[in-house]
């Protein structure tokens, strides 16, 4: 550990630990978990940075969503998602989840994810390689040190447009609003 | 009473891929399973109807993203087929080659899979990397790790690049050398037999009766496999086994994995000897232009978790006029999978669905 | 046609229709009824592994084409060679009001088989046990399959929609 | 002294705990032929799960946990960890017995009331199990304190000072053996990682878990493993003299009762008791009555 | 005080409870609650005292006498304190139930004759109280009619052949002294042969042993408790049974002697350790038939049956630690398990008789805090540290173990761990997990349920942090049957070879908590979510069916179940031709009213008083 890495745990441990664990939630919502294994195995060994995953949403704070988006499937991440507690990251993985990418003319899966949820970064291509996921890791953590990685916030902040377009697709969903959205409002005003 | 339902998947630890079973359980005992497919189905089959013949082959290989080049391999076949377009010699030798090559690594893919299920992380790693090892040497050949889009009407893309057999073998070789330490740490392994043995036992006649294919049944003793009973590339040029094991168990369907993973990698040692010299690649019309005269066809090849087919309808366009394909996980995944989980342990789901070797993507298409 | 199986098959039933099959497979026409009927005539003969049930909409000709195709489990490494011919069943049924006897009785596997049929075609299976949803989560008002759904219509119309979150408000 | 001791202990065994943590993740990575991660890991997964805004699904689910996690640190406060323990005079190995069940119950407790199948069904093997590798527990436990005539933690560490570890000692060694044999089911390493099975039941009882909930529970497993360890090095290998020496002898235990860990897949839960019930309690019970006719 | 005046007024309040019931039914509920209440106060007034008189003076030529000493005076208290709340906990119960007021004098008449059974000071008063008892209590358990009935012609059956081993008892002892004044009595058998004192034991031993359901006398408790009123059930369980626990006691120590009792047997098996076995055995078997239980009650009956088992084990092991360990368990066994029957009898009471285990769920939501004092309950009988079963249990264990009867001690300890198991199954299926649909607007129990279910598990955890209050009671008894003194401290006891300090227990548990608990309200706030919001795979809760209870420990299950088989039922169910002809006859004589039952008592005491004359050569 280098003097900057030490003086940045002395200045904001928090941060520096979540940056250090990324406990991502073992969800294989498309095609692009097929790299996942060999992220997290031998070959390239993820748990080095910390990146493991975890049997349920409710100990991760990473959302990897590895690929297209069928609409069932968007239920589950929805569900999934909202379950996570926060700060937690989410990466799109792959083209599909930018624009379609392949299927963009297809009638079951959804084009733009960032409508529904808020994402934090993308890892274009299809497939990414492994190597394409540390990028994005590395990625995350500048912007989890330059407080960048703020979906968590942006979704309780704008939550009821969110919800508003979940509900476009999905139609009525089997939960609730998980936050009433002044409350949301309010929270977000007193934290910042 | 109170009925207990419980989810397996699609965000479970247990599941690989985007795929859930509905359980209905009994203190520890299943009562009734409900495969509930659907999550991952993108319509393949009618956006392939709406894309060009050539078009779709970097679509087709996206169905399966496990084993993707069988894919390709049942659909260039489909469309040789209806086209009436003949392969060089060579190519149906390198075809064998870049099939069994990705045989070998779905299999060390179901390996890492079904380890993992029983909590054995040890052997899913060391799968994992041998499997990785194997997309070096496709990443070599066709540039890609996952998808190669390899496979061409008329042959394949490319020949073997300079020194790729010697490499081949090689890595083949330091694979093999590890069998004897996946045999003492985990087939010969006293407790995983005794995980294995005895679940999930899928007898002939419910195989049968259920349209099971591939591990399925050659667990129960039946030497069935397309490569034998309907042989494709070179298939038929070289001398080899069909294996199979007699319980029908997980158990036996897991050894008859390994056994394949070991019998392709002879098979490419013996195609690699057998290959003769020529042309890999026969020239199609234009692509762009490409219409296909009207007609059906039926093909059917071994991908490795079974019998893969397609059926091919052409109205005459430049577009195909109906796609289907007939994959193994649908029944095994949908019919046999529903029956077996019947009566069995809440702890043995995964145990179950992995060692028939089920893959959601192929079911939902 | 010389064939043994089909001089049977024609001696046995009414209206079927004998084709030149499908790269050496025989191809038997049959009414919607007659679907079950000679389902259990071939599982008896043997053909005791039902490949595919797959549906073609011939739209031009206002009708769907039910597609059974019928093979055997062998463990003969000739099987094709063995002198018996594989089976390719078709029975037409209208696109109005589309219905067709199950052959679920006949072979378990046709039941998720059905059910896709079904769901992205439209078409009733009469006396199918469960033909709930299978794939899909969404209505969708002419099922996805059928050749009038386009699908790049239905995804402007729903998904592209969908506005985008604005961020400031 | 005992003051000291006081504060000293759980700080010693919350270290030592998260440090086994850290060391078996590293341990399984070389296994697997990877780096695996930094020793220090767990620290910082404690610390990001801290900061984790979670759900709570009412005080009991608080409760429970904070029970649990207290009632490991009391259990470590009955350890001699080379020196005295600070509450030797307060029921001895007895209350250590009902003490250790106090972690899991609160545990149970907690995770009742988040109404999760999952956690229910780990509850239920984490029971199960309990009664798998209590037999030969507390044949083992009974052929010491009926060897030495006391209940006491620190006069069983003290006679044995005296004379020759329990292990290394006639009757005694059949109970050392039987407690290794148990070690990996009462540390819930595999093949008895039933309990928190991720892939069959989403990591059982801690399913419901997150933020600081998570952490109090990781913590709580270090300390088991702590505890499950620590209670061999006193009870049957003489203790120490002071915390260095027993930090090293806990350590060659735990890589003892960690290796099986990479070697075996996870077994059913009834396949794990029926172990537990065949070789293990026979040794035990062949050292118990021999202890019992033979005695000192 | 005289004893005198106190059993007219608990035997009187019975019957003008009766009869008030004819005019109205709230001034019968608050004069029931006040007899109640008075006997409290009354027998809570002779602590302390030791004296006996005589009560009528010639029964058959034989004086009834009355006595108290500390063992009387600590059973006396336990079955006032408990009476009262069970009628307490009644008002709640038994409102809008039929046939109240016979209900309420029945109870009242079970507690007279369980005060009149340890005051009596003579073995014929002894036996006429119990008959009453046993007959009162046959009563109140088929009270509700169906199941009932035959439950509690079981319960008559077997206490049939108790009573009739005891009368035998009582007669050769009268044959063989002249008298049945204990003291007489006691003195006599000092120098009878060791033969004479074995078979007194024994006669006397099944008549005991059948009311405290020891192996394998205990077929009958398991459906009389589940099928009896909850409140009854509470006496029944915690007190009524103990009454066995009292005649061994008076029996082993007081007439029989603790030296000859601990020197008696036939060559090298001794007496009390056969009963220690016994009551080894008594643990094991159902603890884990306990375990697979799926009625709340049947599960705590069970239970109560294992539980009596330790007592026995306690009070038959003959040290000074194992009786004062097996006499303080009686204690806290009737507190908790009263508790806990209160506990279900609450749960019954609000979903109208629902305790099946596998059909409850998530109630913590709505009866919170019947939660609380069933998880303090539920504490006590595992023995959970600073709570009362710990210490009793402790106390066995501790002596067990010194004494090096490793194997007894390993057949208690491990019927801890199955008590764990269906302690947790209780408490989970019962208040844990989801709350199903049909209880979303169930209301609280209602006060006059709570208010006793309060005060015993403050009892609980008072006996469990302060033992030295009912120890040093106990260790007065201890002294006076000839052990030596304990060393009791407030918190505990002080010993060489370990001692035990419930304070410095309570202290570290307190600190830790709080400490731990400050640790964890540092991290980030929580958010509080219903049930709704729960890990499910990444799908919504399914309602109603998110609950894992059914079989709960199913792989334990299909261990063990082909070993738990109740054999001994099935020997008694052999004799069930018998057993139930002799029962239809009896079920004709039964008629319902109470003018009948009372006759047939009085026919019974004239049969026994002929019986008396007719053999008068003994």
């Amino acid at each position: 550990m280098d003097r900057n890495q030490l003086m940045k745990w002395i200045k904001a441990p928090t941060k520096m630990a979540h940056k250090y664990s990324l406990n991502a939630v073992y969800f294989c919502t498309g095609c692009g978990v097929i790299e996942v294994p060999p992220t997290i195995t031998s070959r390239w060994d993820a748990e080095r940075f910390g990146v493991v995953p975890t049997a349920t949403a409710r100990q991760a704070n990473l959302f990897l969503i590895t690929g297209y988006v069928s609409v069932k499937t968007l239920r589950a991440i929805i569900r999934t998602y909202e379950q996570m507690p926060e700060p937690k990251y989410t990466v799109g993985f792959g083209s599909c989840t930018i624009n379609g990418g392949m299927y963009w003319d297809s009638y079951n899966t959804i084009n733009q994810l960032d409508k529904y949820i808020p994402i934090d970064g993308y890892i274009a291509g299809c497939m990414p390689r492994p190597e394409a996921i540390f990028v994005a890791v590395t990625h995350l953590w500048t912007l989890i040190d330059k407080d960048m990685a703020d979906g968590y916030k942006r979704y309780r902040k704008n939550y009821a447009a969110y919800r508003a377009n979940q509900e476009m697709i999905l139609g009525e969903m089997e939960w609730p609003p998980i936050f009433q959205t002044e409350v949301a409002t309010a929270i977000t005003e007193r934290e910042g | 009473m109170r009925e207990l339902e419980l989810y397996f998947g699609p965000q479970h630890l247990g599941m690989v891929g985007n795929f859930s079973i509905t359980l209905k359980v009994e203190g520890d005992r299943i009562l009734e399973a409900t495969a509930n497919p659907g999550y991952l189905h993108r319509g393949f089959e009618k956006l392939m109807e709406g894309r060009s013949w050539i078009k779709n082959f970097p679509m087709v290989c996206r169905i399966n993203l496990v084993d993707p080049d069988h894919m390709e391999m049942i659909y260039a076949m489909g469309v040789e087929k209806l086209a009436g377009i003949e392969v060089p010699e060579r190519a149906q030798f390198v075809r064998s080659i870049y099939l069994e090559l990705a045989r070998v690594s779905s299999h060390l893919f179901g390996l890492w899979a079904y380890a993992n299920m029983l909590g054995f992380d040890t052997v899913s790693n060391w799968a994992m990397y041998h499997r990785d090892l194997v997309l070096d040497l496709f990443e070599e050949l066709t540039g890609g790790r996952v998808y190669h889009i390899y496979v061409w009407p008329g042959g394949v893309r490319r020949d073997f690049p300079e020194g790729f057999t010697d490499r081949m073998v090689s890595t083949l070789h330091s694979i093999g050398g590890c069998v004897p330490d996946y045999d003492t740490t985990f087939f010969n392994n006293k407790l995983f037999s005794e995980r294995a043995r005895g679940v999930g036992v899928v007898s002939r006649e419910e195989a049968l009766a259920m349209g099971g294919v591939g591990q399925v049944i050659r667990a129960t003793g039946m030497k069935y496999d397309v490569r034998k009973v309907d042989p494709y590339a070179a298939y038929d040029r070289v001398p080899w086994e069909v294996h199979t094991r007699d319980d029908g168990d997980a158990y036996s369907r897991i050894c008859v994995v390994r056994d394949e993973m070991i019998e392709s990698v002879h098979m490419i040692f013996n195609l690699i000897d057998a290959m003769p010299e020529g042309d890999v690649y026969n020239r199609v019309p234009n692509p762009l232009k490409w219409k296909i005269p009207a007609g059906e066809a039926y093909v059917r090849c071994e991908s490795s978790r079974g019998e893969l087919g397609l059926y091919l309808v052409s109205d005459g366009g430049e577009k195909p006029h109906r796609v289907h394909f007939r994959t193994p996980s649908y029944a095994h995944g949908l019919a046999i999978l529903e029956k077996t989980l019947v009566g069995a342990n809440i702890a043995d789901v995964g145990n179950i669905m992995m060692s028939m070797y089920v893959v959601a993507p192929e079911i939902d298409r | 046609m010389t064939n043994p199986l089909g001089t049977r098959l024609d001696a046995t039933f009414k209206g079927v229709e004998l084709r030149s099959g499908v790269d050496g497979r025989l191809a038997v026409v049959v009414p919607r009824e007659a679907i079950v009927p000679v389902l259990t005539f071939l599982k008896e003969d043997g053909y005791d592994y039902l490949q595919l049930i797959s549906c073609v909409d011939w739209i031009d000709r206002g009708e769907f084409e039910l597609v059974y195709l019928l093979s055997f489990y062998t463990e003969d490494e000739v099987g094709r060679d063995g002198g018996k011919q594989e089976v390719l069943l078709k029975a037409t049924v209208p696109r109005e009001q589309a219905s067709a006897p199950t052959a679920t009785g006949v072979f378990a596997i046709a039941e998720p088989h059905e059910r896709e049929i079904h769901e992205l075609y439209g078409i009733h299976f009469e006396g199918h046990p469960r033909l709930t949803p299978l794939f899909l989560d969404r209505d969708y008002e002419i099922p996805p399959f059928r050749k009038d759904f386009d699908t790049k219509q239905y995804v402007a119309d729903v998904f592209d929609r969908v506005p985008p979150i604005d961020e400031e408000g | 002294m005992r003051i000291l001791w006081f504060v000293l202990s759980p700080l010693m065994a919350l270290a030592v705990g998260l440090f086994f943590l850290g060391l078996s993740r590293r341990f399984m990575a070389r296994i697997q032929w990877r780096v695996g991660p930094p020793l220090y890991q767990p620290l910082i997964d404690i610390l990001r799960q801290f900061t984790q805004k979670s759900v709570s699904h009412g005080p009991l689910f608080d409760l429970g946990v904070v029970l649990s996690l207290a009632s490991s640190f009391i259990v470590v406060l009955f350890m001699p960890l080379g020196g005295t323990a600070p509450l030797s005079s307060s029921g001895g190995l007895l209350a250590v017995l009902y003490l250790m069940l106090l972690g899991p119950l609160g545990i149970a407790l907690s995770g009742g009331e988040a109404a999760n199948p999952n956690v229910s069904i780990g509850i239920s093997r984490k029971l199960i199990l309990a009664v798998g590798y209590e037999v030969p527990f507390l044949m083992i436990v009974l052929a010491l304190m009926t060897y030495y005539g006391t209940i006491s933690i620190g006069e069983i560490v003290a006679a044995q000072r005296e004379s020759a570890s329990a292990i290394a000692s006639f009757p005694l060694v059949f109970s050392g053996i039987a407690y290794l044999l148990i070690l990996p089911a009462m540390l819930g390493v595999r093949p008895f990682e039933v309990v928190g099975a991720a892939q069959e039941i989403s990591s059982g009882p801690a399913a419901e878990y997150g933020g600081p909930y998570l952490a109090l529970a990781t913590i709580q497993h270090g300390l088991t493993m702590f505890i499950g360890i620590s209670l061999f090095v006193n009870l049957l290998w003489g203790g120490a003299s002071n915390p260095v020496v027993f930090f090293l002898k806990m350590l060659v235990v735990f890589a003892f009762g960690f290796w099986v860990n990479a070697a075996f897949p996870r077994l059913r839960v009834e396949q794990a008791v029926r172990y537990l019930w065949r070789w293990p309690t026979l040794i035990a019970f062949v050292g118990l009555i021999l202890v019992a006719t033979i005695g000192r | 005080m005289s004893l005198g005046l106190l059993l007219i007024v608990a035997f009187g309040g019975s019957l003008l409870t009766y009869l008030l019931g004819k005019v109205s039914a709230r001034t019968r509920d608050a004069f029931a609650v006040l007899i109640s209440l008075a006997l409290v106060v009354m027998v809570a007034s002779l602590y302390g005292k030791a004296f006996r008189v005589p009560f009528y003076g010639g029964f058959l030529g034989m004086p009834l006498v009355l006595r108290i000493d500390g063992l009387s005076w600590l059973f006396a208290i336990a079955a006032s304190v408990l009476g009262c709340l069970s009628v307490v906990f009644s008002l709640g119960y038994m409102k809008g139930k039929e046939r109240t007021s016979f209900y309420y004098s029945m109870l009242l008449l079970v507690i007279a004759a369980m005060l009149g059974v340890v005051l009596s000071g003579d073995l014929l008063s002894l036996f006429i109280f119990w008959e009453i008892m046993s007959w009162s209590t046959f009563l109140l358990i088929s009270y509700n009619g169906g199941p009932a009935l035959a439950a509690g012609m079981k319960y008559f059956v077997m206490s049939f052949v108790g009573s009739l081993a005891m009368l035998a008892g009582v007669l050769t002892l009268h044959g063989s002294f002249g008298t049945l004044e204990f003291t007489g009595v006691a003195a006599g058998m000092s120098s009878a042969s060791p033969g004479y004192v074995l078979a007194i034991l024994v006669l006397f031993g099944v008549a005991f042993g059948t009311k405290n359901a020891i192996w394998p006398f205990h077929a009958w408790l398991p459906p009389a408790h589940s099928e009896a009123p909850s409140p009854f059930s509470a006496v029944l369980s915690g007190i009524l049974i103990k009454m066995g626990v009292y005649g061994f006691l008076l029996l082993m120590f007081v007439i029989v002697g603790l030296r000859t009792f601990l020197s008696l047997g036939v060559g090298r098996i001794e007496f009390h350790t056969v009963l220690s076995i016994i009551g080894a055995i008594t643990i094991l078997l159902p603890t884990f038939i306990a375990i697979f239980q799926n009625d709340a009650k049947r599960l705590l009956a069970w239970s109560t049956v294992a539980q009596a088992g330790y007592i026995i084990l306690g009070i038959s092991f003959g040290t000074s630690l194992s009786v004062a360990g097996g006499m303080f368990h009686f204690l806290n066994h009737a507190v908790f398990k009263a508790l806990l029957f209160m506990v279900v009898g609450a749960v019954e009471y609000r979903t109208n008789g629902v305790r099946d285990l596998d059909s409850l769920g998530g109630l913590i939501k709505r009866m919170p805090v019947t939660f609380i004092v069933a998880v303090i309950g539920v504490c006590g009988l595992i023995g959970v540290p600073l709570t009362n079963g710990f210490v009793s249990k402790w106390l066995i264990y501790k002596t067990l173990i010194l004494e090096r009867s490793p194997f007894l001690a390993f057949a208690a300890l491990f019927g801890t761990w199955g008590t764990i198991l269906y302690s947790y199954k209780f408490l989970h299926n019962i208040f844990l997990g989801q709350l199903p649909q049909r209880y979303e607007d169930m209301e609280r129990a209602p006060f006059t349920m709570l208010l006793p279910m309060t005060i015993l598990s403050v009892v609980v955890v008072l006996f469990g942090v302060l033992p030295g209050i009912p120890l040093a009671v106990i260790d007065t008894i201890g002294v006076s049957f000839g052990f030596e003194s304990l060393h009791v401290t407030p918190w505990g006891i002080a010993s060489d070879t370990g001692a035990l300090n419930t304070v410095n227990m309570l202290v570290a548990a307190l600190v830790g908590l709080v400490v731990v608990w400050c640790v964890f309200r540092s991290g980030a706030r929580s958010v509080s979510v219903g049930q709704a919001d729960s890990y499910a795979a990444g799908a919504a809760v399914p309602r109603d069916k998110y609950q894992y209870s059914v079989r709960f420990y199913a792989p334990l299950r299909r261990m063990m179940a082909p070993y738990l088989k109740d054999f001994v039922d099935s020997f008694y169910m052999r004799l069930a031709g018998w057993v139930r002809g002799l029962g239809d006859g009896l079920r004709r004589i039964y008629t319902g009213y109470v003018g009948d039952y009372v006759m047939y008592i009085l026919v019974f005491l004239a049969v026994l008083i002929f019986v008396q004359i007719a053999w008068s050569p003994w």
